[in-house]
């Protein structure tokens, strides 16, 4: 199999503060992998310098097998990484459909489609597509924030705590459609979660992290194993 | 006769109002960028359309010519000086104000302290018994006309979709694949087109000299202060009411209470509204739609 | 102090049926909540929950858009956030609060300076610093510290100003085995001297430790209350935030 | 306390060497250059009033030349009513005051209207250019206060120097009367920064939310770090209306406005010693090309205030102590003493 | 980015930005070192004129204009044989359009430059900041400046035209042929504020009528409500007394709301400004103006034409050879005229010389000091404008003297030393 990223040895963190250290992960094309770990152990530093927010210090990121390590953030979402942020970051006072339209700049298909598809996903988008996105309850702006990646056609999703703050039913709804979608279509995810449902329901594999760090890999059964995954996630 | 009276009054300031503001306004609103030199931009427009029509060029062409060498002006200082102080409100104001002196000793050394105008076009038309000039009625038009354009190419079209995103939350806007940076120069040059143009369309109604500028900047400074930060919204709103309080002011009590009533409104929106009307408006709409 | 035990039968902090509404989202719903004098009370819940939310509508950075907050009594729903900190509240950040350009020394003497003497400041600072293991960094810029570093010093802000309810916002976050340990009897020694505490963490071992009573939010609502054995025996709670089997 | 004893670096030994130069000065140049240095003396308080309150305080107001065209036609009006010189120096304090009360008044109805950052600089960008647009139009017999015309564009004149009984201070008296305020109101602002209010002051600039939540009532210290600018400000105003016996709206215009904002930005806003120093560079330099005549005068002036903002953000002269330190000081002592009064 | 390179690189753009202020300042420096330190002994030393006009800024339309003139006035006395004997040479700093600079480079050019005679200012605002610093430090001043009139200094002299000459000839003709009911706009400050009183006091004196009056503040550049008032009071003439590019704007606006019947008239266009060579006609259309001196009066006065003549030949470049340049030019050469009649630049004795009621004979004619109130009596001529903005000057008045101060005043300064402005308000 080919590794769609690979990321070694990054460092990263704001200013001066290291959050994130001697960060090494590698994913392969069409699976479903999450990073867990406890609240302020760094997840939400290693998703932004992989989406280029912030730069990182030192160590090398690489994308279908080219080196991203110092291309923008835009530049690497046209590369094919779809981000959905911490706390869904939807452009507030932009309506629904429009903030489907800027998740569209980087498909280079360009067609509308694409919003049928997301809408079938996420009928109360449909319903409210000329709303403002501020004016959405979590779970839909939750909904909107994955849609707007999607209509990306992105080859990587990449996802911040996607269930932060919405209704458990969503959050099933959610991981269901993430699930399909990579079946469907066989997008790439990674997803950054201490929500244990959601990490036994979606995942393939996964990453523990503490400290800034990987910790330890949790792979095939265990994933689905709670106590194990609760260890990490309450060490 | 009053009434009419009164609603040309109101068209002038409307008209002076806006244009004067747009283009800083674009700026402030999308870039957090105070730019000083606003008044230097429109006295280059002002420059470059008086030029155009003295060796030939028809008027009309000669202010889009304004317009189109301003903003290659702003993105010239955008790419040299402005891209590397996005975000930093302060410092620009430092360099705003070293570029406009600039600006206006440089045309000063070149053109001398005084160009060659060029008439007002269009004559005048007589409304009951009394005559107005069919260039400022234009002007109005005009003004209406670009808050349509602005309308348009901010609700319309990507680049203003992505401008929107990108002036909400530009990190996020960044990873959607959107060049922020890019966004922010062609911004800088179109707030700087737009003072070309203003420029270019008071040039044949004003004197052409170094300091046109000052005129444009208290009332185009107020205008962005009292709208807020929504280039859009807030300077037709805050355009509008200005326009109403600096008619009636200067009708009943003459040019100067026209003037300081401008700052006083400015003080007390400002207190009452620190965002501004499109603060106020942006509320209103998140939560009319919220219940 | 040499009371061992505090009277904990009336409530210090008292809210009343409390929400916060941003726009569509209703961050917080509804929420009674009552903290009595002297205990050791923790809110937990998914992130999201509406835990720091409820803080800052505790120390006035948000009113809250129905309800009321009771302070020893007294309704403070709308008084000033630094009347409430002058009244014995005190809160230490998720995000730490502390003064980045400043050195050590400076943030804690800004916190100090309001709250002691100028003659015992300087000796208490010092006696602070030492109990808090950072004397060593006094004259350090603050952003040069580590996450835990800046945790600790903001956790030396708040006692600095001698807080009768001191609200901590994940005070071990980011911290190691030995350091949470520290943390843990710190919070617990400061509670035995009579400061109500009220905190919220994820780390369940930590809550487990020291918790009297633990509250848990989910989707801004009140969720459980309980002693912690009642919580973690609670499947509902389990459901929600740990999850199921 | 040790907390008061000078510290050995850069700022401090030039801070001393240009006061010692000051005093100095006058033995070795020409009265022109005395009277002409006081002028640039009384425009120092002007900057450091705008680096106290926007340095220390984050505060950003462009309303510094309002209060210093007030402070300068309160003491114009006031002693010229009066007709006697022996009033001037309750001139000058009174006019110092009415300048911190007019700041303390609008700095109330900003700060604790909730109006801060770059919206404070805003609203006092109209207030100075209201005090203008008004004192411009005073030029009409109307416009009388007592037995004194404001004058209109054409400002005040003849605004008596201020007398200490009846010695009136005069070129090098006045040159070190002046001096020697500068001397205490430097002093004075260095201990007051590193005093319980100028920590106060620092916290709010740093994080005003946290301040508030530290039990600190953060409007009411902004508007007494506003009127104690106010203060200064109207002080600087006063000298300069006793240096030239004279004051004109256009103080208060949108160049003088912004002038302030410019110095203090481009020397170090967050150092004392640095705006006081960068005030005297850019007086002198200015000056000189104004006087040679040159046409690009303005033009030098303009690319020289963007090299430094692009090259040097922090402040050229807070670039050159920091520079200072490294070549000269020991670097970790000075590092170690960054507490910003640097007193310490 | 920029933000998060390493330390050396701030210090390299440190030490670049400080090696180019130094070399800037360097230049300046040598440029200035050359003018200055020549003050010592007196005997051979050149004798210096300071010349204060604004060469940037709003008003250095005039301003290059005046300083242009004062050079050339130099040059010609230089080149016959100087003064005294002596060459003479200009210290000119640029103003800059600002009264606070105005008085730095007063100081500057009397203490430092150690000048024997300071010439200039256009706005009043900036004659009354220096005009103070002349007086303490007892220095000879000309303000060779059209101005509102009243000010008895006795170390002030003014060459140019004031309202004794222009207003009471102005309003005297366009009242006597267009009719009595005058509507005055004005610039709100302390020349439209007097100049318009002095309108008030002509037109009554004539038997006319003010029928409207309105100052405009400094920098407004529109007039859509001015005009509707004054086509509401619907007067006979209209005074405009307008200062500054901004208020110019006024007459491109007023032309286009199609009222160009009625008359203007002015003390200030066209002589100083040249908006009629500016402006596109018709703008200026039917607009009269009282004054001493015009490029245009070369088409009727031999010695006019000269003038223009000599100043395009040495400044090819500049677009007009106005009113305050003719002014200044007179104003240099009178004080030349005093200074060989004193054969000193003693300040005391020039006065002396020139209260002898000096005079000269200019471009517009014989100038004279008056000596009571030290202004000049001066040939005055009635301009007019057509719609193609074609010059005639269809009444003159001679040797108008300026007589308001000592008549109405009292003021003789040749008797009695004052320091101050009258003005009609008083």
């Amino acid at each position: 199999m080919i590794a769609i990223l690979k990321v070694n040895n990054i460092v990263s963190g704001y200013g001066k503060v290291i959050v994130v250290r001697d960060f090494n992960i590698e994913i392969e094309k069409g699976e479903i992998v999450s990073i867990i770990g406890r609240n302020g152990i760094g997840k939400s530093t290693f998703v932004k310098t992989l989406v280029g927010i912030l730069p990182n210090k030192e160590g090398s990121i690489f994308f279908k097998e080219q080196d991203i390590t110092n291309v923008k953030a835009h530049e690497r979402a046209w590369s094919g990484i779809g981000y959905v942020p911490q706390g869904h970051g939807v452009f507030p006072t932009l309506t629904v459909e429009e903030n489907l339209m800027t998740g569209q700049l980087i498909n280079k298909k360009k067609s509308n489609l694409d919003f049928n598809l997301v809408y079938d996903y996420f009928p109360r988008l449909r319903e409210r597509k000329k709303q403002k996105a501020g004016t959405l309850s979590g779970g839909e702006q939750a909904a909107l924030a994955i849609s707007r990646a999607l209509v990306g056609n992105p080859d990587l999703l990449v996802l911040d705590e996607p269930t932060e703050g919405i209704q458990p039913n969503i959050v099933h709804h959610i991981s269901d459609i993430i699930t399909k979608i990579n079946q469907d279509l066989g997008l790439t995810v990674l997803f950054v979660e201490q929500h244990i449902g959601l990490i036994q329901q979606m995942s393939q594999r996964c990453y523990a992290m503490d400290k800034g760090t990987i910790v330890g890999e949790i792979q095939n059964e265990e994933v689905k194993n709670y106590e194990i995954l609760k260890r990490y996630l309450a060490v | 006769m009053a009434i009419f009276e009164l609603i040309y009054q109101f068209m002038n300031n409307f008209s002076f109002l806006i244009l004067s503001a747009v283009g800083l306004a674009i700026i402030f609103g999308m870039m957090g960028i105070i730019n000083l030199a606003h008044g230097e931009f429109i006295m280059l427009g002002a420059y470059i359309t008086t030029l155009a029509t003295a060796s030939g060029v028809p008027l009309p062409l000669a202010i889009l010519l304004a317009a189109a060498g301003v903003g290659v002006f702003g993105l010239i200082v955008d790419r040299l000086i402005i891209n590397r102080l996005y975000g930093r409100t302060l410092d620009s104001v430092v360099v705003t104000w070293g570029i406009s002196m600039i600006l206006s000793q440089g045309i000063l050394i070149i053109f001398g302290p005084s160009l060659e105008g060029s008439s007002t076009p269009l004559g005048s038309i007589s409304i009951a018994g009394a005559t107005y000039s069919t260039y400022r009625i234009l002007l109005f038009f005009i003004a209406i006309v670009m808050l349509g354009i602005i309308y348009w190419l901010f609700m319309h079209t990507k680049f203003g979709l992505y401008s929107r995103a990108t002036m909400q939350k530009h990190d996020i806007a960044n990873t959607m694949g959107i060049n922020t940076n890019k966004m922010y120069s062609l911004t800088f040059m179109l707030g700087a087109a737009l003072a070309g143009l203003t420029g270019g369309l008071y040039a044949p109604t004003m004197a052409v000299s170094p300091t046109f500028g000052s005129a444009f900047l208290m009332p185009s400074f107020v205008t962005v202060i009292v709208g807020g930060a929504n280039p859009l919204i807030g300077t037709s709103l805050s355009g509008g009411v200005l326009g109403v309080v600096n008619s009636i002011l200067d009708i009943l009590w003459g040019t100067f209470y026209g003037r300081l009533g401008l700052l006083v409104v400015a003080i007390i929106v400002i207190r009452l509204l620190p965002l501004g009307f499109s603060g106020l408006v942006e509320k209103k709409l998140m939560r009319g739609r919220g219940i | 102090m040499s009371k061992g035990l505090v009277e904990k039968s009336d409530a210090i902090l008292t809210l009343k049926g409390v929400g916060k509404h941003f726009g569509g989202l209703k961050a917080v719903d509804n929420i009674d909540l009552s903290i009595k004098k002297g205990e050791l009370h923790c809110l937990i819940g998914p992130n999201g929950a509406g835990k720091s939310t409820i803080f800052k509508m505790i120390m006035g950075v948000y009113e809250p858009t129905v309800g009321e907050v009771f302070y020893n009594g007294k309704n403070i729903t709308k008084m000033k956030n630094w009347d409430r900190a002058n009244l014995g509240l005190s809160i230490k950040m998720q995000v730490p609060g502390v003064f980045g350009e400043l050195s050590v020394y400076d943030n804690m003497r800004i916190s100090a300076q309001k709250h002691m003497k100028s003659s015992e400041r300087d000796e208490e600072i010092d006696n602070l610093l030492r109990f808090l293991d950072i004397i060593h960094l006094k004259y350090e810029i603050v952003n040069n510290l580590s996450h835990g570093q800046q945790q600790w010093l903001e956790i030396g802000m708040s006692l600095a100003s001698k807080p009768e309810l001191l609200l901590l916002d994940e005070p071990a976050a980011g911290m190691g085995p030995t350091e949470t340990e520290f943390t843990a009897e710190l919070v617990q020694k400061l509670n035995r001297e009579g400061v109500t505490i009220l905190f919220i963490d994820h780390d369940m071992d930590f809550v487990r430790k020291i918790a009297e009573k633990v509250t848990v939010l989910h989707l801004g609502k009140k969720f459980a209350e309980g002693t912690i054995e009642e919580i973690e025996a609670n499947q509902d709670v389990v459901d929600i935030y740990l999850g199921n089997s | 306390m040790r907390n008061l004893k000078m510290k050995l670096n850069t700022e401090n030994v030039i801070g001393i060497g240009l006061f010692l130069f000051l005093f100095i000065y006058p033995l070795f140049v020409t009265p022109y250059q005395i009277l002409n240095l006081s002028y640039f003396i009384s425009m120092v308080f002007l900057t450091l009033s705008l680096s106290l309150i926007w340095g220390y305080g984050g505060i950003f107001s462009f309303g510094q030349a309002a209060f210093f065209g007030v402070g300068g036609y309160f003491y114009a009006i006031f002693t010229m009513n009066s007709g006697i010189s022996t009033i001037t120096p309750i001139g000058l304090l009174l006019g110092v005051l009415v300048g911190g009360l007019v700041a303390g008044i609008i700095g109330y109805f900003m700060f604790y209207g909730g109006i801060n950052d770059v919206f404070v600089g805003l609203i006092t960008l109209c207030i100075t250019v209201s005090l203008e647009t008004f004192m411009a139009q005073t030029a009409g017999s109307q416009w009388k206060i007592g037995t004194v015309g404001l004058g209109g564009y054409n400002g005040i004149n003849g605004i008596p120097t201020i007398s200490l009984g009846s010695f009136a201070l005069a070129d090098v008296n006045f040159y070190y009367f002046i001096l020697i305020v500068l001397l205490v109101v430097y002093i004075g602002l260095r201990l007051f920064v590193v005093s319980r209010f100028g920590y106060t002051a620092i916290a709010i600039r740093e994080n005003r939310e946290r301040t508030k939540l530290l039990g600190y009532n953060v409007p009411r210290f902004q508007t007494l770090i506003f009127a104690l600018g106010g203060a200064l400000a109207s002080l600087s105003g006063i000298l300069y209306a006793t240096w030239g016996g004279y004051m004109t709206p256009s103080a208060a215009g949108l160049t003088a406005a912004t002038l302030p904002v410019v110095l203090a930005a481009a020397g170090g806003r967050k150092n004392l010693t640095a705006a006081m120093i960068f005030t005297f560079i850019y007086y002198w330099f200015s000056q000189t090309l104004s006087a040679s005549g040159n046409e690009y005068a303005l033009v030098i002036l303009g690319a020289a205030l963007i090299l430094v903002i692009l090259f040097v953000p922090e402040g050229i002269i807070v670039s050159l102590f920091k520079l200072g330190d490294n070549l000269f000081f020991n670097r970790k002592k000075a590092t170690q003493v960054k507490a910003e009064g640097e007193f310490t | 980015m920029h933000l998060t390179k390493k330390k050396t690189k701030n210090y390299i753009g440190l030490i670049l930005t400080m090696i180019f202020m130094l070399l800037l300042s360097a230049c300046q420096s040598a440029e200035t070192s050359t003018g200055s330190g020549a003050g010592g002994s007196k005997k051979d030393a050149p004798i210096k004129i300071g010349i204060l006009e604004d060469q940037s800024g709003d008003f250095s339309l005039v301003g290059i204009q005046k300083l242009h003139a004062a050079q050339l006035a130099v040059e010609e006395i230089n080149n016959n044989g100087g003064l005294l004997g002596r060459q003479v040479e200009i210290v000119a700093p640029d103003t800059q359009s600002d009264n606070k600079r105005f008085q730095e480079m007063a100081r500057k050019v009397i203490l430092e430059d150690q000048v024997d005679v300071v010439m200039g200012g256009f706005s009043s605002a900036s004659r009354e900041a220096i005009r103070p610093i002349m007086e303490k430090n007892k220095m000879l001043y000309f303000y060779n400046n059209q101005y509102e009139g009243g000010v008895a200094s006795k170390y002030s002299f003014n060459t140019g035209a004031i309202p004794d000459h222009q207003i009471g000839t102005l309003m005297e003709a366009v009242i006597k042929k267009y009719g009595p009911k005058v509507y005055t706009i004005a610039a709100d400050y302390n020349f439209g504020q007097i100049s318009a009183d002095w309108v008030r006091t002509e037109t009554e004196r004539l038997g006319g009528e003010i029928v409207g009056e309105e100052f405009i503040p400094l920098g407004v550049s529109q007039f859509a409500s001015t005009i509707s008032r004054i086509k509401a009071a619907d007067p006979d003439v209209l005074v405009t007394l307008l200062v500054g590019q901004e208020q110019s704007s006024f007459y491109g606006q007023w032309a286009k709301s199609g009222n160009t019947k009625l008359p203007m008239a002015t003390t200030v266009n066209m002589a100083q400004a040249y908006e009629h060579k500016r402006f596109d006609p018709p703008s200026l259309a039917n607009m009269y103006v009282t004054v001493t001196f015009m490029e245009e009066l070369g088409d009727i006065l031999p010695s006019a034409k000269e003038f223009v003549d000599k100043f395009y030949k040495k400044f090819p470049d500049d677009k007009y050879v106005g009113m305050e340049a003719e002014t200044q030019y007179t104003g240099v050469m009178l004080w030349a005229e005093a200074v060989e009649k004193a054969g000193t630049t003693e300040v005391e004795a020039v006065i002396d010389a020139l209260e002898t009621g000096i005079s000269y004979d200019g471009p517009a004619g014989t100038a004279k000091i008056d000596p009571a109130t030290h202004h000049a009596v001066r040939n005055v001529y009635l301009a007019y404008a057509d719609k193609e903005h074609k010059i005639t000057f269809p009444q003159q008045w001679e040797a108008v003297v300026p007589d308001w101060l000592s008549k109405e005043k009292g003021v003789d300064l040749t008797k009695k030393d004052e320091f101050k402005q009258y003005t009609p308000l008083d």
